[in-house]
């Protein structure tokens, strides 16, 4: 076994804790995870010792301060296999990424009668934005299905139906934070590129989950979450394509994206600076490369067995310890996110008594609220597993559904 | 689950597996919604007013236990009252999950929710229905939404 | 004096450093402010105690973050003496919360004919976001002049003249990042009120330095950046008007920002949710509370009265005994930011040569290249100051940049 | 100081006090301009290509004593070479100011900029002439940027 997995929750702080009296099982990793000791030093250590402006410096902090930056730029490339560092755009995470898309690309490239192709298991992130572009371009959304019942599955069979050559963006998440059902990126992005569609994948439950080539995925844009990947919160990033990014108009304006101001006209700076106005949040984007070497070094294969590994395990065991429950999403070959509905508890009651327990779920419509509705579901609890979560947490998480059935029966 | 039961009286589960005046009221003449945002719970009230008295009123929806009986629990102490009765009851309860106080001797069964003050997150549970009821009543017409400052 | 006064430096750990052989003289305060270690332990007890997501979740850790970030929202209405939380929404930063004005107000409210004013000492971040206003909706753009001559104050005398009723928006710095320029902030948000124009104030260099009250102000939009006022690198602010925020269309979507998501349409939540889309920087608004409480314990009248103590010594000094040099900015009444040219020494010069000694200034245009066009100059030399600068780092300035003359003279 | 006589050799001294062909050139059949976005240097390169060969050039501009000097350098290096000799002088400048290595021996007066590499912040005010010399003689419209990925 890998060494770095040995004493891995050792790593974490956050879950030496007792929540209510009992030993935290922190099973909300699909809303965010927790940070590593390394990642909290990178923050301390460049506080302490190298904090300074980026790019307008020529001091010796805000040479360090600019050098750790462009670093992590060249480390999330390699991260994501990048062709190059410039494809990658420093964001405040997926929501950003995907608006920056929506606006910088969107605005300049469809009008009335373009489609936006979606997927109708989207978070309301990869939702939201193509809305606000369909209104404002006339463009109008259309959504590929997910197959009838509760595997969640894409319905891959109207696929040829909905990707028509009017679809100019089809933006689609990799793996759905509701359901853990994992698309076929590649496939997706390759049926987008056949149309002449660009391709956006939501990758917020996917980049620190399991390995991530764009190559190989061959996608145009791909937007990530750095508090989701044990990086801070408020940094993400977006890798675009070259070509695509270079001819792209800015999002934001402001200090460092430009070549030139003059008082009625300005001029940008080439990409990925183009995107990132003013100050960046240099702090968190150094800490986020630290987490991808935190990620790396216990390798994103074996996270990804380990998530499918609790996932099934969990899946399995709640659909027959837990009598009536429903459960969501497919049964193998999923991430590490489980969704249920215990019939007669509201999420809202389960995720309240699991709290009493010690067990941090989430219970709400997960920004899903149309997946929701067509689910017959006004919400679901949810229990998400991450590279510290063990089989004994799920021991606790089955006891304590236990409980709360009994609790609510009796 | 100690302190559960102090959020889960028998009262409020009560209320949750039979809530009363679960339904649509055909002589309602204002009616009221209200929706949680963040988990989706949404609710309708009926409300049937007659100059400045709730003659009638009833809900419907779908919610966690605390909300559908806090709702429920609203229509049987709200029937009958005007509208600054009503509100006087409301802000009782207000403070009461919010803050554990129980002002009036006289809150009877409503009691039953001042264990919500333990629980920050549902106190939104605790109000909408409420809420959702006196926007109804005052014909505010906005639907009430838990993501307003104030609950 | 203030007990919080004494023994300051020690506050700052990065302070107590070498750097190039030399103690380190950090003079680059108006580019980003270093961290007391109140602020980086804030960030460490978040993520080693309390990390979770916020908002949408009941379980205990997501209580205590969402109720912390939360409460920084009410630190940070204090801290501006706005009405309420709701006018504060949490942003990356001045030029973030600059966009978000131009995008989400000006796109409803300006059209073809409208003026935009701005005054000619604007950071590019609150020049160029206006300029790309101005192309979507055909607005234009107009300038309040400077003086003639070197100390940078605005022609006030040429206000009625440009304040006309076309004027829509009057976005003005609070305090000038070159020339250490204080603007009246009170007066011109009087005078653009007068003529129906909304106000937009700059604070990206006061908000640290003085007390700021927005009511007294009676400005309608307000841009805060926490880097430079003591806070983590990615966070800021924007206090907005509550009956202007509340009529205003989102900015980003996605997240968090809905009351209602629908697969072809969606309903907002309520300011200042609406504006604060997908997942916040939950830890850096935190530590950006804990940076107030820290600033308000020293006081930010007394921060005021030392930034103008040290810059009136720097400027009398610099200017009688650097022979030849030109003083840009007032000499009395100004912020803590000192601009010079050393006549011959180009400023990339100056400021390497100044790193030899452990002095960390900032060359360049400052994101202000027109202003610099207009002065006759391509860049110049700054010094910045900040609570924690002594006038023996004035000793150490003086003498660096005599040291570069004799250099390059030589 | 000991180090900024690395940095500031007599030879980058001499030719930022008296930068040689700084002047616009009337014979020039292409210009370039360079700028670094970040502290607004901007520069101007006359260039009289005849056939594949620089037969002339000269500069115009401000800019600190490194691009200043290097600009200068640049203009007695590349005066009189082919643009294929010209791409292989800068090649091994490139290297030269972010390495610190001399890759030829015969780096002549060039070697003076070697100590760049100390300063990396600097490297860029290294190159700014030869970007926009070499984009001029290559024909290339765009005004060179220290801001591209590559230097
Ligand atoms: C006056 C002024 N406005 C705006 C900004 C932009 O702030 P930020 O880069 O933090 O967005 C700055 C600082 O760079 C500034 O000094
Ligand atoms: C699938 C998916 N997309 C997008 C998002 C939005 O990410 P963020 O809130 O970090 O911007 C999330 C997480 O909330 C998610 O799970």
């Amino acid at each position: 076994m890998n060494p770095a997995w040995q004493n891995l929750r050792a790593d974490f702080p956050i879950l030496n804790q007792q929540v209510n009296g009992q030993a935290l099982v922190y099973l909300d990793n699909a809303a965010t995870s927790q940070k590593p000791q390394c990642v909290i030093d990178a923050l301390v250590n460049y506080y302490q010792r190298d904090n300074a402006n980026v790019h307008r410096g020529i001091h010796t902090l805000s040479m360090r301060a600019t050098f750790a930056y462009e670093a992590a730029r060249e480390r999330s490339a390699k991260f994501l296999n990048a062709t190059e560092p410039g494809e990658i755009v420093f964001t405040a995470g997926t929501t950003d990424s995907i608006n920056l898309v929506a606006n910088a690309w969107g605005d300049k490239n469809l009008k009335a009668g373009d489609i936006i192709l979606l997927t109708e298991m989207e978070h309301h992130s990869n939702m939201v934005p193509w809305q606000l572009l369909a209104q404002r371009t006339g463009a109008k959304l259309r959504y590929l299905p997910v197959v009838a019942g509760d595997t969640g599955l894409l319905d891959l069979t109207q696929l040829a139906q909905v990707l028509t050559p009017e679809v100019k963006i089809f933006a689609f998440t990799h793996v759905s934070n509701t359901l853990g059902v994992i698309n076929p990126a590649a496939a997706l992005c390759a049926a987008a590129k056949k149309v002449g569609a660009i391709s956006v994948i939501d990758a917020a439950q996917s980049a620190g989950h399991m390995p991530i080539d764009v190559r190989a995925m061959d996608c145009d844009f791909l937007a990530v979450s750095g508090h989701k990947m044990c990086g801070p919160t408020g940094v993400g990033l977006l890798y675009g394509r070259k070509a695509l990014l270079e001819a792209m108009p800015p999002y934001r304006g402001g200090g460092s994206m430009i070549s030139n101001v003059e008082y009625f006209e300005s001029k940008w700076a080439p990409a990925p600076q183009k995107f990132e106005a003013g100050t960046p949040n240099i702090a968190d984007v150094i800490a986020l490369a630290r987490a991808m070497d935190y990620l790396d070094d216990l390798g994103r294969e074996a996270i990804a067995q380990h998530d499918e590994k609790l996932a099934a395990l969990a899946y399995a065991r709640l659909a027959s310890e837990i009598p009536g429950i429903r459960m969501l999403g497919p049964a193998h070959h999923r991430s590490g996110v489980i969704s249920f509905d215990l019939p007669g508890v509201h999420a809202h009651d389960v995720v309240t008594m699991a709290d009493q327990e010690g067990v941090a779920l989430r219970g709400g419509h997960h920004c899903n609220q149309p997946l929701m509705r067509k689910l017959g579901l006004s919400s679901t609890s949810r229990a998400s597993f991450y590279l510290y979560n063990t089989e004994a947490e799920i021991e606790r998480l089955v006891a304590t559904l236990q409980k709360i059935q009994k609790f609510f029966a009796g | 689950m100690q302190d559960l039961t102090d959020l889960y009286q028998s009262v409020i589960l009560d209320h949750n597996r039979r809530p009363r005046n679960y339904s649509v009221l055909p002589s309602a003449n204002r009616v009221g919604s209200g929706n949680n945002p963040m988990c989706g719970d949404q609710i309708t009230v009926y409300v049937q007013l007659d100059g400045d008295r709730i003659s009638n009123v009833s809900f419907q929806g779908s919610g966690c236990a605390i909300s559908k009986a806090s709702a429920s629990l609203m229509t049987v102490n709200l029937k009958g009252k005007t509208i600054a009765e009503a509100e006087a009851i409301y802000a009782n309860l207000h403070q009461m999950v919010t803050t554990g106080k129980v002002v009036e001797d006289d809150m009877s069964d409503l009691a039953a929710l001042a264990g919500v003050h333990q629980f920050p997150a549902r106190i939104k549970c605790a109000t909408l229905g409420w809420h959702a009821a006196l926007n109804a009543a005052k014909g505010d017409a906005q639907p009430a939404t838990t993501e307003k400052p104030s609950d």
